[in-house]
Formats: structure tokens, C-alpha cells, sequence
């Protein structure tokens, strides 16, 4: 087993864990901060399986992101720090079983489709970042404008969703 | 080097840190236990004896600048790659990531109109 | 077949299988949105394995996961923003009980 | 040797960190950083660092007299040190519940490095010892009780699960005796309902029944409530039936005005039966805050040994995330008994009076004396009025130098912090010849301060309050009413006095104020010449009742007082403090955390002045 | 293995330079032999963990913050060849090792179960999403004109014009956010003394304290080093060696962000988020723009 093998089982097992833990804990920040080194952990997979950049984009997005994840759980939550142990899931039973079916039936797909040749090697770290800049300046600037476009609209829609009617704005 | 093995350097150095901080833990534990004694781990609020829960629902006052940070944050993803091969594709770079950034200022000003950008 | 490739494409079964039981067993809105996460999380290990050893010369799937990435994110901003509405509203973000509410 | 040492024997590794602890002393000041500051104590010099918290101090540095009320809180902050620890208290030791003092020395800068001198070998000596006793006080202990998170109400003293919601029940700590409960103590101030918000005054335009048992309301603006349902008239939607529980809705302020309104207890719900933790239930009757957003508050301690505020001050602030919903406060009850004694004579009565108050002994001395020579008739030279206006405007510059040191740690202005400390003891007891050799590094100061950047921003419209009767001294005089004693005292008029006016009414106009008579004290010192502590005058036998108005560096202090023979019978003393206090809990609600202890910091709080 | 243990002993020395610094600014006094002693004293004391805490984050948040400044200074060089590891990300790399300061200061923050603690846990939140923007977004611009992510290629980027003159404005938000980052004066809101008692670190006690403030001073460094790799050539300098011209160029800078504070208010959490976004954001979007014209117009 090389050690590229051993890093991918590893930091898969990783981000699977955390990915548990999400669920399991009572406390919301753990549970907040497990996501958050879950994806960490998927950087590191990323990383392990060299595409440098993606990985360490991931590891850098993904921790402000969960970190501000753990403010809004921290802020709507019934019992953020957990000292109540209270049950907050529904439909257990059916959603272990839709869990595991859809991770068998993934599995299955992964194990029985023939994917074809395996490429050996990866383009170099430094070559991965300038292609990428280079498709996105070529062939996915639509896509790339049109991510702009989304995120514009989730900004306008989150503000205009969660900010209480500007009018109060003249009274503070 | 390989980056590979560059990563395994890394790993490498923060298993050390680890070891050098849990070594130091040993050498301070090795002193002696800390005695258990009342009132002792009770957080420290100035003199009283504070019985109260802290962990509770807390109010960031920050949120409208955090909802937009998550949208607005995106954009770092873009940049990077772009910023490697700007020199090189030039005025198309300048004018494609210029829409872009224009595209989610607009939101940036929508957020600021609608009260977002202040405390809350 | 690859080792490292059916590992990875395990790694995002497994947080997909673990994605989708925390969206259907949670009942708070939030955390329906950590389900989610995972979710799209798989996707993108799923992408970046497929890359990596199916195609590692087209930019193209590596721009998918950053696009994945913003969705992530999306998903983030607007759900909070309706968390917070509803909260404001209502004073909770249970799902159970906003349909309990409508009655 | 110390109490507090830690166990084991001193070998090897551990002789190595002792002898690396006395070098490296780390003092909480108990009761704080101004009192000792007041004594003329310089504890950096001495060779300790201040901390601000008591988990990084080796030394509890006890100044002065503590009162009883804060003999408690000492030995808190004692039992909260890590070991090794060593209690070293300058001035006379009234401290029930400490142990025995490992170092003591008397108050002042002498005897202080020569204490820290003890205490260095003491450390290097004895930070371990084989033989350790706990440090244990009657307030240290808890009894644990289970609670329900979400139902309050429940309490039991066995763990198991809630019977309305079955939730595991969690430990709770309530104290071992009944004796210092918040609801206990008499408190000036205990107010947390939320009359500023928004929602609620909207909620009175609309001009709705608090009493209804249901009201309607949108669920896109809360703020919008009525009876009998219809469309919101803001966005036209159909509104929604909420229940409430009668006089229990949040709109209606109606948290009552108890103390124990901790986070958890907000919820008075009915909601028993349900099976399913209702989460509407638990934040339906919580106070809203500004945002509209029903959050969860805590109560959290600011003192009495706070490092940003004036020591002794017990302040519990009620927070809102880190936004101040609510106070309360209250005082070491002063040093109260010295006034009751009765029957003193007026000597030892001006002497005791001079010990009231640490931060400004010279202005009581003043007041003691005036009162007693006007009840007595006597009349004073005016060479001593004067010398002793040259006194009182010394210990207002000392004072506000003091101040200003304060205000330079508050906002975490660390200059300032040292440089105003630094001059306010070389001003304190300085003789004339000194205080004018000051006057170059003061007016560096104050230059220094004006060309400050974001101090402005900082502190405009901080703690912004309303001209009103209850104002005096620099907070009156910022807030444009020219409250002065000064302006009618014959000394003073004779030197051309007029008192600093400004009409900011915030924080940044108390600060211009304050550093203006700085100034305008240093010119009144120059003017009158001559520097003299007020001394009693011989009145003999004399009778009669007196009264006298001193302007200390906080507002007019007022004394009236009944001598019968000689002797002082009665004193009724009247304090600007006092009056101060009850102004915090307006002053800071809605504030950020910081703005709020900047708006109480800039009240300038004697909390050793203030009767109850 | 021999550049990485240099490099290693190189940081500690930087650290302890720093730490003397930083003692000196707040006491007036110059000690050099003060942090050691320091550090031996906080060794010797007791350390202990508050009640019903959350021990995972409570034990992990120094460890993590250590953690996380000693791998940004891994790929900061100091000459062409002393660096740890030349990551083709380093640039990006630096930032997504600094991010887990604030995961580190949360975890401190909601560990201890403390009022303090939190206040100053989540207020680092906040003020994360003041300063974060104008510390990739600079460095983004940077990377325009060295069109490459490897550090050592930005500061060859540099060789005939220092990126301070070249893009001033980067700079000046660049260093602002790093003081940001590592919560110094006037930027102390997590730890501020007189608001929150010590605030994340006032739970911390004995050996664990030492640990939270090595990783703090580590931080200083890391962040001086990275200015001194983005902004202020690096190595480059005439007459004396590479390393020389570093160590100088991160001394004086650590100097500086730690002089910067001590002369001015502690800056309020809703200002710093207002003046970042309204301002600083604007102000680093105009700083790529005209990179951006400067990297087409200029040869």
C-alpha cells in the first residue's frame, strides 16, 4: 500500500467520522465545528490525491464557512451547548435505512461500473492552478459569470429574506 | 521534492507540533497534579461566584455582514486561478473578472441599502 | 479498478449515505442544511476522484467542484437568511412546527 | 513559606520554576488598579505585573480596608489563583474569609518593594511544599440541583428526567446557603425589560390589549399585533393566531422585576403536555431584542474586581449577545459605620471622614473641616482657604489623571494608561515646586490626547445623557449645566474661577471636560501659591449645626453635621456618587459591551462614597 | 531536514525576539531574559480545566492555534532556498492555515464554559468577517503581478520594485487585516483586558497558557514574515546576505504592528466590521484594479 493509498483511506475515514459526529453530538457548536474539520479533512483527501489547489481552497473556504455556521446554530438552536441531551431527529428509522441505502447503492455504482482506464499521474500543481485560470477565462466563462449572477441573486435574496423592513432604518 | 512529499512534510510538522506541545504537558504535569479544591474551576467573573448557564442562544449582533460573507466570500475561489493567468490573457482577464466583481458589488450595495452592513 | 479511486468514491458514498440521513432525520432547519452539506461534500469528492484518475487534463472538472463550492455556499447564505426570518417570525426554526403553525 | 503553595517537594525541575515564579510576579489587585493608584502605589515599579484575570495571577495584592460585603469576593478570587499563590495585603488585615496573609506590609511604596522583596524568596522558598492544606470559604460551596433546561420550574435534588418534557434534567448550581442569593442583597437597580425596543413601541401605536389570550400577527413583522385576525398592514398577509399566555407577552415588558431573571427563567410556559420540545414555546414569551429576534440572556458578573471598571463596584450586567440588556448594581455599602460612631470628637471626626473615601481623602478632610468650623462659627484665614484650594485642586488633577488612566485601560489606550497613572502619583502628594515642574509633561499629555486618532469616534455619543437634576460635578458640567460649588466659594472667586462647560452630554464631552480642568486646576493651583492638607482648627467647646458643600473631583459633596459641645453627635453626608449610580442602568442599555463599561467608566464612580 | 530545523529554531528565535518586544511595549522595561523566565513560571504552575467544559475544545484551541501559525510559516521563505516547503499554493496556502486562528480562537472562546470566554469567542467571528476580505483580496493582487502562487516567485516578482511601492494601498489594507488576524492593539477585541478580563484566554491557566501565547506570538512572526514576502521584497537588499535582510525586514515589521496599537483607542467591533466592508472592501477591489492596469501598462 503505498502512502497515497494510506493518505486518502485515511483522511476519507476522517471526513466520514466527523461527518457522524455532525449528527451524534448534542452540542451544536461541536456539531458545527465537526463539519467544519470534516471538510477540512476532505481537503486533505483532495490534497492526497494532488489537486493542490481544490484542496486548499477547500480547506480554507469550507473553515470560515462552518465557522459561521456555528454562529447561526449557536443562535437558533433550543440548547446550543448540549447540557440537555434533548432528541432533536424525526423518522429514524427511515432515514438510517434511506442513509444506508443510498451509501450501498453508491457504493454498488462505484464498485460495479466499469470506469475505464486509470490515468497515472497528475498534471503539476503550479500547471493545475494556471489551467484553471485559463478555463475560466476560455471555455467556462459563462459558467464562471453565471456563478456571479447566482451568488448575486443568494445575496439579494438572503438580505431580503433575513433583514428586518428597512423603514426602521430612520428610526435607530 | 514531490508534493507529495511536500505534504508528507507538512503532516509531518504538525505531528511534531503536536508531540512538542504534549511533550511539555508531560514535563508540566510531571511537577505535580492540580489540587481540586471548591470554588477552583468556577470561570473567573471578577470576584463573583458566577451559577449562571453560559451557553446559551447568543446574539451575534454581525449576522447581516455574515450572511452576505458567505455568498461574498466565493469570489476568493475565482480569483486565485485568475490572478495566475492575468498577465497573460490581459485585457479579457481585466474586463471578464471586472464584471464579476461589479456583478456581486450590486449585491454588496443591495445588502448595505437594505440595512445589512450594520450592527444589528 | 483502482484502489484509491474506489476509495475515494467510497469516502463520498459513505458522506452521502451520512448526508442524506441527517437531512431526513433532523428536524430543525439548520441542521437539515448540515445534511445538505454533506451531501454536496460527497459530490465534490466524487468529482475531484474522477478528475484526478479518469481526467486529469480537463480544467473543466476541476471548475465543476468550484462551482459545487458555490453552491455550498449559496445554500449557506439563503438558508440562514430564511432561518432568520422565520425565527424572527415565529421564534423557531423547527421544521416540525412551522407545519404545525399553518394548521 | 506561602498558604498557597503547591505540593511536592522542592527538587530539581521544581526549585528551577520557583525560583523563575519569584522573578516573575503576577498580582490581581483586589480592590483595583485606582484604589492602590489612590494610595500612591506604583505596583509596576515594584516589580509585579497586573493581570486582569486570576487564573494568570501568583499574588492576590490586597490594598487598603476591604469592606465586609467584598471580603467574600476576595476569597473567590483567592480560590480561583492557581497555585502556587500568595496573598500579600498592604494596610490593615480585616479578612475573615481569607487565610492568614503570607506577606503583609504597611501602605506604602516602601514597604510595598520591600514586601515584594519577602515575597521573592518566599516563592523561590516555598512554591512547593510537601504539606498542603485546601483553601476553603463558606461562599466556595454549591449544592448541585437538576433542572430542566427548557422548564425552570422544575427542579428536584436527584438526577433524572424532566415530567413534562422528558428531557435528562442537567446540575445546576445554586449556593450551599441562603446568604448572599442575589435577592438578598438590597439592590439600587434590577431593571431588564426591553421599553426600547422597537417592536414594542410599535406595539403601543397600535394600541393593543396585552390581556388578550390570543393575538394575531403577521409572520413577516412581528412587530405587528392584534386581536381579531385580519391582514398586516404593512405587507397585507393574512395574519396568524399566536397564543399567549395573558399578561405574559413579551410586548408588555412585563418581566417582573425580579433579580433571578436568568436566561432560563424568562419562560413561564404552560406547555406540559406536549410530548414535543416546543421550541415556539420556549422563545415565545422571551423579551425581544431591537432586531426582533427572541434570544437568550445572561446574567454575567462585571465586578466587584473588574480590571476596566473602578474597583468595588458590584456590577451585573444582563446580555443580549454582547449587547447590555440590563443592570444591576451595588455598592460595598461604603465604609458606612465610620460616620455612625457616635459622639466623636471633631478631631478624630475629620480623620475618620478623610478615611471615607480612598480615591479623594483631601476633599472629605476639606468638607469635614468646613462643616465643623461653620457649625462651630469659626472663621478661617484666608491664606489657609487659599493653600487649602491649592490642595483640592491638586487632588482634582490627581484625580482626574487617575481617571484618565482608567479611560486609557478601558479602551485599551495603553499610553495613556501609563503615562496618566505615572503623573497622577507624581502629582498626589507633590509640593507646589513639583506640581508646576509637572505642568510641561501635563500639557504634553493633554496635546498628546487631542491628536489622538478614533479616540473621537470612539467615544462620541457614548453614554449619552440627558440634562437632569441628578448630574454633578464633570458629568453635570459636560452636560451643560454649570453645577460647581466652586462658583460660589469665596476662595475660590478671589483666584477668578469659572467653571469648564461643555454641552456634549457623552463621554467624549465628560473626557474634555475632565482634561480641561486639569488645566484650569493647575492655573487655580499657580494662582492660589501654596499647597496645604486641610487641618482642623481648634474649636473648643463650641455647639451648633453646620453644614458645608466641598466640589470633589466627582461633584458637590454635601455635609451637615451637629455639635454639641465640641463633639460631632450627628453627620448626614450626601455624595455625587450616590446619585451617579442610579443613572447606570439608562445610560447602558442597548449599548455594546464595551460602550457600555466606556459610558460607566466615564460617570467617574466612587463606589466607596455612595450610601444606601 | 536540516532547512526545516533551521528554519524551526529560526522561528523560535523570531518568537522569543518578539516576545521581548512585545513586553517591552507594554512595560517600558526591555528584558531580555523575561519570557524565558515567564514561560518556566507558567510551567511550574498548576493548570486546570473549568467545570462542565467542553474538554475537546478547551484542550485542542492552543494546540491549534500554535498549529496553525507554525504551517503558514512553512511556506514563507527566507531566502531562495531556506523554506520549508515551496508549496505551489503558498500564497493561498498561508491564508487557509491562518483561518484556523479563529476556528482556534472559537473553540477557546466556547470551551471553558465561560461568560468572558464566549463574548470573546464570538466576537473573533465577527471581526473574521471584517478582516478576511482585506487579507485575500490584496494578496490576490500580488499574485497578478508575480502571476504565480509560489511564494518564492512573489518575491522574485519584486526584484526591481518592492510590491509596497508598486501597490501601496495592498499594503496598508494587507497590514491592517494582519494586525486584525492577530488580535493586537487596537484590534484586541477577543482578548481585551478592561471589556472581558482576558477574555479567551482568561480560562487558561499554567502550561496551557504558555502554549495559547507562544502560538500567539508564533502568529505575530508568521504574519510579519508574510508581509515581508508579499509586500517588502523578502529577501532582496543590497550588501548583506538573503537571511540578514529577512530576519531585519520581519523584526522591524513585528516592531511595528506592535508599536501600531499602542498609540491609539481599541477599535470598536461594529466600527471595525462598518469600516471594513464599507471601506476597506471598496478600497481592495480598487487596489486589483489598478494592479490591474499597472501589470497591462507597465512592461
Amino acid at each position: 500500500m503505498s502512502a497515497q493509498t494510506f493518505f486518502i483511506g485515511f483522511f476519507g475515514l476522517a471526513a466520514v467520522w466527523f461527518g457522524v459526529v455532525v449528527f451524534r453530538t448534542h452540542s451544536m457548536v461541536r456539531s458545527a465545528l465537526a463539519l467544519l474539520f470534516s471538510q477540512t479533512a476532505l481537503g486533505a483527501l483532495f490534497l492526497s490525491m494532488q489537486a493542490e489547489f481544490l484542496g486548499v481552497l477547500q480547506i480554507m473556504m469550507m473553515a470560515t464557512e462552518m465557522s459561521i455556521m456555528a454562529i447561526f446554530m449557536v443562535m437558533f438552536m433550543m440548547d446550543p451547548g448540549g447540557l440537555g441531551e434533548m432528541d432533536m431527529t424525526h423518522q429514524k428509522r427511515l432515514s438510517l435505512a434511506a442513509g444506508f441505502v443510498a451509501f450501498a447503492a453508491a457504493v454498488a455504482a462505484a464498485v460495479f461500473v466499469d470506469w475505464g482506464p486509470v490515468a497515472g499521474v497528475a498534471p503539476d500543481a503550479a500547471q493545475q492552478t494556471h489551467d484553471l485560470g485559463i478555463e475560466l477565462l476560455g471555455r467556462s466563462m459563462l459558467i464562471f459569470e453565471t456563478a456571479g449572477v447566482t451568488i448575486l441573486t443568494a445575496m439579494i435574496a438572503a438580505t431580503a429574506v433575513a433583514m428586518p423592513a428597512v423603514k426602521r432604518i430612520g428610526n435607530k | 521534492m514531490s508534493t507529495l512529499e511536500q505534504y508528507g512534510l507538512l503532516v509531518g510538522l504538525a505531528m511534531g507540533t503536536v508531540g512538542f506541545v504534549l511533550g511539555l504537558y508531560a514535563l508540566a504535569r510531571g511537577l505535580g497534579k492540580a489540587r481540586q479544591e471548591p470554588g477552583k474551576d468556577v470561570p473567573a467573573t471578577g470576584g463573583q461566584m458566577s451559577r449562571e448557564p453560559v451557553w446559551v442562544r447568543y446574539h451575534a449582533r454581525y449576522y447581516g455582514y455574515a450572511l452576505l460573507f458567505l455568498a461574498f466570500d466565493m469570489e476568493m475561489a475565482f480569483m486565485y486561478p485568475w490572478a495566475v493567468v492575468y498577465k497573460q490573457e490581459g485585457v479579457v482577464a481585466l474586463l471578464d473578472m471586472g464584471v464579476f466583481l461589479a456583478v456581486l458589488f450590486l449585491g454588496l450595495l443591495y445588502g448595505w441599502s437594505q440595512g445589512a452592513l450594520r450592527r444589528q | 479498478m483502482n484502489v484509491e479511486l474506489l476509495l475515494a468514491l467510497v469516502t463520498g458514498a459513505a458522506l452521502f449515505g451520512v448526508g442524506i440521513y441527517g437531512a431526513l432525520s433532523q428536524t430543525n432547519l439548520v441542521m437539515i442544511m448540515m445534511g445538505v452539506e454533506l451531501i454536496l461534500a460527497a459530490a465534490m469528492v466524487n468529482l475531484v476522484a474522477f478528475w484526478r484518475y479518469l481526467h486529469p487534463d480537463a480544467a473543466a472538472a476541476q471548475m465543476f467542484v468550484l462551482i459545487v463550492m458555490t453552491v455550498m455556499a449559496i445554500e449557506m447564505a439563503v438558508g440562514f437568511g430564511v432561518a432568520i426570518a422565520r425565527f424572527r417570525a415565529r421564534g423557531s426554526v423547527e421544521m416540525e412546527e412551522a407545519a404545525e403553525l399553518k394548521g | 513559606m506561602i498558604a498557597g503553595a503547591r505540593q511536592g517537594k522542592l527538587s530539581g525541575l521544581r526549585r528551577l520554576t520557583a525560583l523563575a515564579m519569584a522573578r516573575d510576579l503576577r498580582a490581581f489587585i483586589v480592590p483595583g488598579a485606582d484604589i492602590a493608584r489612590a494610595h500612591g502605589l506604583d505596583i509596576e515599579a515594584a516589580g509585579m505585573q497586573v493581570v486582569a484575570s486570576p487564573r494568570h495571577a501568583s499574588v492576590l495584592l490586597v490594598v487598603g480596608v476591604i469592606p465586609p460585603a467584598l471580603r467574600e469576593a476576595a476569597a473567590v478570587i483567592y480560590a480561583q489563583m492557581m497555585r502556587p499563590r500568595a496573598l500579600f495585603v498592604l494596610g490593615p488585615d480585616e479578612l475573615d474569609q481569607l487565610p492568614e496573609a503570607d506577606i503583609r506590609e504597611d501602605l506604602s511604596q516602601q514597604d510595598l518593594i520591600r514586601g515584594v522583596r519577602r515575597l521573592r524568596s518566599a516563592f523561590a522558598e516555598g512554591a512547593f511544599r510537601p504539606d498542603v492544606a485546601d483553601f476553603d470559604a463558606p461562599v466556595l460551596h454549591v449544592r448541585i440541583q437538576y433542572t430542566c433546561p427548557m422548564h425552570p420550574e422544575v427542579v428536584q435534588d436527584e438526577p433524572g428526567s424532566c415530567p413534562k418534557c422528558g428531557m435528562n434534567l442537567v446540575a445546576r448550581e445554586a449556593p450551599a446557603t441562603a446568604g448572599h442569593t442575589h435577592a438578598d442583597q438590597p439592590e439600587l437597580i434590577v431593571d431588564a425589560d426591553t421599553h426600547a425596543t422597537p417592536a414594542q413601541d410599535h406595539a403601543a401605536q397600535h394600541g393593543m390589549n396585552h390581556d388578550a389570550p390570543a393575538e394575531y400577527t403577521c409572520p413577516m413583522h412581528p412587530e405587528v399585533v392584534q386581536n381579531e385576525p385580519g391582514s398586516c398592514p404593512e405587507c397585507g398577509m393574512n395574519l396568524e393566531l399566536r397564543e399567549t399566555k395573558g399578561t405574559k407577552s413579551h410586548e408588555d415588558a412585563g418581566i417582573s422585576p425580579d433579580s433571578d431573571h436568568s436566561s432560563m427563567d424568562h419562560n413561564h410556559m404552560d406547555h406540559g403536555d406536549m410530548a414535543f420540545m416546543s421550541m415556539v414555546g420556549v422563545t415565545k414569551d422571551l423579551p425581544r431584542s431591537s432586531d426582533g429576534l427572541p434570544m437568550d440572556w445572561i446574567d454575567v458578573p462585571f465586578g466587584p474586581f473588574f480590571p476596566g471598571l473602578p474597583g468595588g463596584l458590584l456590577l451585573t450586567l444582563t446580555l443580549d449577545g454582547d449587547t447590555v440588556a440590563g443592570s444591576s448594581v451595588q455598592t460595598p455599602g461604603g465604609n458606612e459605620e465610620l460616620l455612625q460612631h457616635s459622639a466623636l470628637d471633631a478631631g478624630s471626626f475629620i480623620e475618620r471622614l478623610a478615611k471615607v473615601e480612598p480615591l479623594a481623602p483631601v476633599s472629605y478632610r476639606l468638607l469635614a473641616c468646613r462643616a465643623t468650623e461653620n457649625a462651630a462659627g469659626v472663621e478661617v484665614p484666608a491664606a489657609t482657604a487659599c493653600a487649602r484650594v491649592g490642595a483640592l485642586e491638586r487632588e482634582r488633577i490627581a484625580s482626574h489623571l487617575g481617571w484618565l488612566a482608567l479611560f486609557g485601560q478601558q479602551t485599551g489606550f495603553d499610553w495613556l494608561q501609563r503615562c496618566a497613572a505615572s503623573l497622577q502619583l507624581k502629582v498626589q502628594n507633590a509640593g507646589i515646586r513639583q506640581v508646576l515642574a509637572l505642568k510641561p509633561d501635563i500639557a504634553f499629555l493633554i496635546k498628546r490626547l487631542h491628536r489622538t486618532p478614533l479616540l473621537k469616534s470612539r467615544t462620541a455619543g457614548v453614554g449619552r445623557l440627558a440634562p437632569n437634576a441628578a448630574l454633578r460635578g464633570p458629568v453635570a458640567r459636560a452636560a451643560g449645566i454649570g453645577n460647581d460649588a466652586r462658583s460660589t466659594d469665596p476662595s475660590y472667586a478671589a483666584l477668578g474661577f469659572t467653571p469648564v462647560c461643555r454641552e456634549g452630554c457623552d463621554a467624549l464631552a465628560r473626557l474634555q471636560v475632565r482634561v480641561e480642568e486639569i488645566t484650569h486646576g493647575l492655573a487655580l493651583i499657580v494662582a492660589a501659591g501654596a499647597i496645604e492638607l486641610p487641618a482642623p482648627i481648634n474649636i473648643g467647646e463650641a455647639s451648633g449645626a453646620g453644614e458645608a458643600a466641598v466640589e470633589t473631583p466627582r461633584g458637590v459633596a454635601r455635609l451637615r453635621l451637629t455639635l454639641e459641645k465640641g463633639r460631632v453627635t450627628a453627620a448626614q453626608l450626601e455624595t455625587p456618587s450616590t446619585l451617579h449610580l442610579a443613572l447606570i442602568d439608562p445610560l447602558i442599555k442597548q449599548l455594546a459591551l464595551g460602550d457600555a463599561l466606556l459610558a460607566i467608566g466615564s460617570l467617574d464612580l466612587a463606589p466607596w462614597e455612595v450610601r444606601q | 531536514m536540516t532547512t526545516v530545523l533551521v528554519l524551526l529554531l529560526l522561528l523560535a528565535a523570531g518568537t522569543y525576539l518578539v516576545a521581548v518586544l512585545e513586553a517591552w511595549t507594554a512595560s517600558g522595561r526591555f528584558r531580555l531574559a523575561g519570557p524565558v523566565v515567564a514561560g518556566i513560571a507558567l510551567l511550574g504552575r498548576e493548570f486546570i480545566v473549568p467545570r462542565k467544559p467542553d474538554r475537546i475544545f478547551f484542550e485542542v484551541a492552543p494546540v491549534l492555534l500554535l498549529l496553525s501559525a507554525l504551517l503558514a510559516a512553512a511556506v514563507v521563505p527566507l531566502t531562495p532556498d531556506l523554506i520549508i516547503t515551496d508549496l505551489a499554493t503558498g500564497a493561498l496556502f498561508i491564508n487557509a492555515a491562518l483561518v484556523y486562528v479563529l476556528v482556534a480562537l472559537l473553540m477557546a472562546g466556547w470551551g471553558p464554559n465561560g461568560a468572558y470566554a464566549m463574548i470573546g469567542g464570538w466576537r473573533f467571528l465577527g471581526q473574521l468577517i471584517a478582516y478576511a476580505m482585506l487579507i485575500v483580496m490584496p494578496i490576490t493582487a500580488v499574485v497578478m503581478r508575480a502571476e504565480s502562487l509560489l511564494t518564492t516567485r512573489i518575491v522574485a516578482s519584486q526584484a526591481g520594485l518592492w510590491n509596497i511601492v508598486y501597490q501601496p494601498l495592498g499594503f496598508m489594507l494587507f497590514f491592517v487585516a494582519a494586525m486584525a488576524l492577530a488580535f493586537l492593539p487596537p484590534f484586541d477585541l477577543p482578548t481585551a483586558k478592561a471589556e472581558l478580563a482576558g477574555g479567551v484566554e482568561a480560562e487558561y491557566s499554567g502550561v496551557r497558557l504558555a502554549i495559547f501565547r507562544l502560538g500567539r506570538l508564533a502568529l505575530i512572526v508568521t504574519l510579519a514574515a508574510a508581509a515581508v514576502v508579499f509586500y517588502l521584497g523578502g529577501w532582496q537588499g543590497p550588501w548583506l546576505p538573503p537571511w540578514a535582510w529577512s530576519a531585519i525586514k520581519i523584526l522591524a515589521v513585528c516592531a511595528t504592528m506592535l508599536l501600531a496599537g499602542r498609540a491609539m483607542p481599541r477599535v470598536r467591533d461594529a466600527d471595525l466590521l462598518h469600516w471594513c466592508w464599507i471601506l476597506g472592501i471598496p478600497l481592495a477591489l480598487l487596489n486589483i484594479f489598478l494592479v490591474g492596469l499597472l501589470v497591462l501598462v507597465l512592461p
